[in-house]
Parts: structure tokens; C-alpha cells; sequence
């Protein structure tokens, strides 16, 4: 029926060109952004992108953004980010080039706009070739009836020389075997050292000498002094980092000073 | 048992000979008919008998496959055994609905495939729009695309490329057999020309998108 | 449609004839290849275009497959593809984890080979607890131990010695070239000092062996 009316007007032509300017308007959120924008509107050239016409399209577009306005549709902004920028670039395009002006030319910028249309064109045939392609699952497919493959874990135990030895060294000496290490009764770990300042730093009201700290039988001894210095003054940055105490030094090698916060 | 130990290497390979060609291709052949997805010559070597030379054996195989209902394809550097395309139409039955892609998820996954490895901001040059979180997401999560060397441009941008199971599902041998590569390059429209000064740049608006990607992705890179 | 069921068959056959049997076997094999479960001939012929003979194409599939790496089988009444059973082993993954002998087992190894041949009474008394049944069966099928000659005492108790292989994972040419307690201390390998209260039972050697150390140690502390 509806077929009948269009012959009878015998202005398809006219119709679907109607329906295509509404289509534009209507539809202006179906475009993925400006470009998608120009490269549609690039079609009713009806040539070579590489010979498009970049002012008719620029001209083509501002109409088209024009059209919107009156109709009083929301465009986004890089729409008319990308008008502002046609229209300047239309104005360059009309102008003879003005030899002090700095950038590239209009011609340029048109060149550059042209291969970016062509490019994403070539993209969306990329995209449609690859999607017409065979698929995994369609098209062709994969084993139906996979086997698994059991994985079998074997122990296998093993053991060193030294294993041996010292097994047989701890059963000699009744268990009281311990690999090789440093004697550790000249140390004071940190440990140690951070136990005792926590309870000491209560006292610690006024600026004192963190040597003041070391324990009892660790200042004689160079080599304990030496541990017991390091472990407290490590302790003593740890509890600064804690913000439970305050550290200073007058001048470089003075004796480090160190104060409960609070 | 004492006499195995004290003789030399040579003896034991005389022993545990590798089996003939004809038999390591059987070994090719179960292996690769027993699992679904694509394996390297490497996995199916590590399987094989020791001396075994399963490149060479998967050579022969997939020769005697020629113009059967299933083939021997190659999917990066796997293989794996796919019915013949030409014979989909009868498997109906086997055919998964796989969820339909947007234009966009197409098009970002076409411009990764042709122009990889591929920065985020490359995508949205190419598209003149930003790219949704949710389209790469999907990519991902698909396993068609993954993350691939950062570009050494400032930055450091992320970039993506495609997978082995991108090969797969799309029947590539490799990333070079896209159709219409060549062309394209040759066209000049792979190439990545950046924009003459004063012009409007596309899809900007996702600066912080890029750098809460960034975070953590370092150890998914490879080398 | 409705053409279909008003004319014969025959006519229809002759318009959709047949495709050629090396095609049906082609069609058979993708179908028994991407299908999840087995599956009749009858089927199968119902995918495949008018006027084939599934059963027929098959018995053609299946004689190809003969001596294949997998097989066309019959299950029930229904037809699968099958790895051929002499290649299973293919499909297992082998794993090897190695771990550390447990402290028992070290024990009684280490006992074994510096008293050898020794009863299983004899290690129990120098380890001070009984040995488990499992210990020593670790021990006899790693083997690193076997069982040596019976003692000539009374109820003749089987004794353990250690193998070649024992000599041969841990370096030695024979079980004397174990090093002794004192060369193990003297190497510096060992330390020996007991934990405080527990002394009486060292030896008398160590005393002084300790002073040793405890030298040698002070030296490298204050540097």
C-alpha cells in the first residue's frame, strides 16, 4: 500500500533524501563524535576520500550544526569545539595565506583532517572484514570432547651431606647440635633495646643522652657498647618514628638528645 | 643399578632411542585431538618420549590433515585441530551465541589487531572519541586483547595488543595475516601522523583513566 | 515448505543429489570431532545434507583412523573420537617435587651409615626412640639402605646397610669416608655448645673446643 503511494509520487529520490537529513538530526547521539559526524556527511561527496572536498565538508557540517541549534538540540561540546575549528580552518581555506601568520598552513590542516577521515575509514573496513571473517565457535570449531590431562605429582626426597652429618652429630650429642653460628652474647637486638627504652622513656621528661640508655654490663666491653649503641640508637629512631619521643643533636658527633613527646 | 651410574651419558640415550617419525606424529596427533585449546610444539615435546622432535612432526601432520574435515592450524606460535570452515554449516548444534560486540568494542578491537601496539590515546586519535573503560574491559576480559610493552614516549603510556586467542577465534596464523595489512600500510593509513598544530584533539577526557591503569600493570608485561 | 510435502522424493533426490563419500566423510569426521558426547549415526546423517549415508561414510572414517593417533570408536550405539589407549600415557603430566627427608629418616639414614651393619634394636637405642616401620621403608625404596647379613645373636635380627646408591647421591666412595664428629667440629661445620643446664653428657673434648670458638669469633666480631 505503502509501496503503492511512493510510485505514485514518483519522489523517492526526494523522500529518502528528506528522511536522510532527518535521520542526521534526529540521530545526533548515534554518532560516535565529530568525526564519525564528517565522515558521514564526507559520504553525500560521493568521491575518493583522498579527493573529498575538506571546505564543502566543513561547510556541511557548520549547516549541520546550525540545523541543530534551530531545532534546539543538546550538542556535545566537541561538536562545537570541532565547528569552532572547521570554521577557522574554512576562513584559512578562503583567505589567501598570509606569509607572517606562524603554523601550518590550511591546506595542511585540511590534508591532515582528509587522511584522518580515510584512516578511520579504513578502520571501519578493517573492522567489518575481520568481523565477516571465519570464527572459533561459528564457523569452525574447537575439540568437543577434550581429555584432561592428569598430572601425577611424584615425591622425590632427598637430603644433603651435611644433613646426614649434623643428623648424626644431634643424635651423638643428645639434640644439643646447633648449626655454626656467631656467639651471640656479645649482642643487643634491637628488640632488646626497643623493650627496654619503651619502659624507660616514661622518665624521660628532659633532653638525655641516649647513651644513657645502654643497659648494664654493655658499656665496658668495646664490642657490647658497640651493639648496644647501635641497637639503642636504632630503637630511639623507631620510637621517633612512632612519635613517642623527640630526637636532636646540637652539632655533628654532639651526643644525641632524646626527649618523651607529649 | 650400580652399573647404570657409572657409565656415561651416550649408553643411556642408545637405550631410550627416540621413536620413529610415523610414531611421533601419533603422539602430535592425540595430544593436540585430546585438548581444546592451542599448544605449543614446546608443550607437546615436554610430553613426548625424550629425543622427540614434535616441530617436524607437526609438519607431517598437518599435511596428512590437508582437505580433511578437520585441519592443523597454527595460532601463534600453537597449534591446535579446528573442523574445517567450510563445513560450519553443519554444526549448528555447536555453536556458541557469543555476545554481540558494540561498534565501538569492534572498531577498538580492529584498531589494536592493525595498528599494535597500540596506546589508549592512539585509539581515541584514531576514533575521534575516548574509549570507554567498559569497551577495553570487555576486550580484556574476552582475552582477545592484552596489555603489552609501555611506550617509551612520555608517560609511559600502556599499550595494547592482541592475544593468541584472539589468532584463534579468528582463524590467524598471526598477527601479520590480518586481511588487508599490507595494504593499509602501504596506503600510508597505519601509520601514526600526529596531528599539524591548532587542530582540535580527539578524546581527551580520560587523563585519570590512563593512570589508574598504569598502576599494577607493570607486572603483566612481559620482559 | 509446503512444495516439499506435495512432491515425491524422488524428485527431490535428484535435485539435491548427494555429495561424493569422500565428502561425507569429511562431514562425519568435523561432526564426531566438535561434538561434546558421542553421538549415532542417525544424528549425524540428520546434520548432514539430504541423501547421505552416515553409516556408510563412517566405516570409511573409522578404517582412516586405524592406526592413527586417535580413533573413531563405537560406544554403545553411538560413535566418538578416542585417543588411541596405547598413547594414555601422553595425556599425563608428570610432576616431580623434591623434598627434605624428614628428621627421623635423616636419623636412622645417618645411624645406618656410620654403625653399619646395625639391627633395628641397635638404632633405637642410639636414637633414643623407637623407629618407625614407614621410616625405614622410606629409606629401602629410595634405596639408599637394604637389608645386610642376619647377627649372630640371639633370635638372629636382620641388620641394615647402606647401597651404592647412598655412596653415590652423597659423594662418597664408602661409608668409612664418613667424617667423624671430631673432624666435622674441626672443619667448623658444627658448633656444639648445649643450651645452659644440660652438660653432663658431653664429651670431654668439647670443652675445649668451645674456647676455641668462642675465640675465633670474637676476632671476626670486632672487626
Amino acid at each position: 500500500m505503502s509501496e503503492d503511494t511512493f510510485e505514485e509520487m514518483g519522489q523517492i529520490e526526494s523522500v529518502t533524501d528528506r528522511m536522510a537529513a532527518e535521520a542526521l538530526i534526529v540521530d545526533v547521539d548515534g554518532y560516535e563524535g565529530p568525526l564519525d559526524l564528517l565522515l558521514t556527511l564526507s559520504r553525500t561527496q560521493k568521491v575518493d576520500l583522498r579527493k573529498i572536498s575538506v571546505l564543502q565538508l566543513a561547510e556541511q557540517y557548520l549547516a549541520f550544526v546550525e540545523r541543530a541549534k534551530a531545532l534546539r538540540l543538546e550538542l556535545a561540546a566537541d561538536y562545537l569545539v570541532m565547528a569552532a575549528w572547521l570554521a577557522f580552518l574554512k576562513s584559512r581555506l578562503l583567505l589567501p595565506p598570509d606569509p607572517t601568520e606562524e603554523g601550518p598552513s590550511g591546506e595542511e590542516l585540511a590534508a591532515h583532517l582528509a587522511f584522518q577521515l580515510e584512516r578511520l575509514q579504513a578502520m571501519r573496513e578493517a573492522s567489518a572484514r575481520l568481523m565477516g571473517r571465519d570464527q572459533l565457535g561459528r564457523d569452525f570449531f574447537a575439540r568437543g570432547l577434550p581429555e584432561d590431562v592428569t598430572r601425577i605429582r611424584r615425591v622425590q626426597y632427598t637430603a644433603t651431606l651435611l644433613d646426614l652429618m649434623q643428623g648424626y652429630a644431634r643424635i651423638r650429642t643428645r639434640d644439643e647440635f646447633r648449626p655454626y653460628a656467631f656467639d651471640r652474647e656479645a649482642l643487643f637486638t634491637l628488640e632488646q633495646a626497643l623493650e627496654r627504652m619503651r619502659g624507660l622513656i616514661g622518665f624521660a621528661g628532659t633532653w638525655t643522652d641516649i647513651a644513657s640508655y645502654l643497659p648494664d654490663g654493655f658499656t665496658a666491653d668495646p664490642a657490647r657498647r658497640r651493639s648496644a649503641t647501635a641497637s639503642t640508637f636504632a630503637a630511639a629512631l623507631e620510637l621517633t618514628k612512632e612519635g613517642k619521643v623527640e630526637l636532636r643533636q646540637s652539632e655533628v658527633f654532639a651526643p644525641l638528645e632524646l626527649r618523651r613527646k607529649g | 643399578m650400580s652399573d647404570d651410574t657409572d657409565h656415561p651419558a651416550p649408553q643411556e640415550e642408545s637405550l631410550f632411542e627416540a621413536p620413529p617419525m610415523a610414531e611421533q606424529e601419533r603422539m602430535c596427533e592425540a595430544i593436540l585431538f585430546a585438548t581444546a585449546e592451542p599448544i605449543s610444539a614446546k608443550e607437546i615435546e615436554a610430553r613426548m618420549p625424550h629425543g622427540c622432535d614434535a616441530a617436524e612432526a607437526l609438519v607431517h601432520l598437518r599435511k596428512r590433515y590437508e582437505g580433511r574435515g578437520v585441519h592443523l592450524v597454527k595460532v601463534g606460535d600453537a597449534w591446535a585441530m579446528r573442523t574445517a570452515p567450510d563445513l560450519g554449516f553443519l554444526m549448528q548444534k555447536e555453536t556458541v551465541e557469543t555476545r554481540k560486540l558494540s561498534r565501538a568494542a569492534i572498531e577498538t578491537l580492529a584498531i589494536i589487531a592493525y595498528h599494535q601496539p597500540v596506546t589508549r590515546a592512539e585509539i581515541e586519535e584514531i576514533r575521534g572519541v575516548s574509549v570507554s573503560r567498559g569497551t577495553v574491559d570487555q576486550l580484556l576480559e574476552m582475552e582477545w586483547i592484552r596489555f603489552g610493552r609501555r611506550k617509551m614516549t612520555p608517560g609511559r603510556p600502556v599499550t595494547f595488543v592482541v592475544t593468541q586467542h584472539f589468532l584463534d577465534h579468528f582463524g590467524l596464523e598471526n598477527a601479520r595475516d590480518l586481511p588487508g595489512l599490507k595494504e593499509l600500510r602501504a596506503a600510508g593509513l597505519l601509520e601514526n601522523r600526529p596531528p599539524p598544530g591548532e587542530m582540535p584533539q580527539m578524546g581527551e577526557g580520560d587523563e585519570d583513566l590512563n593512570e589508574e591503569t598504569e598502576e599494577g600493570q607493570t607486572e603483566l608485561f612481559e620482559d
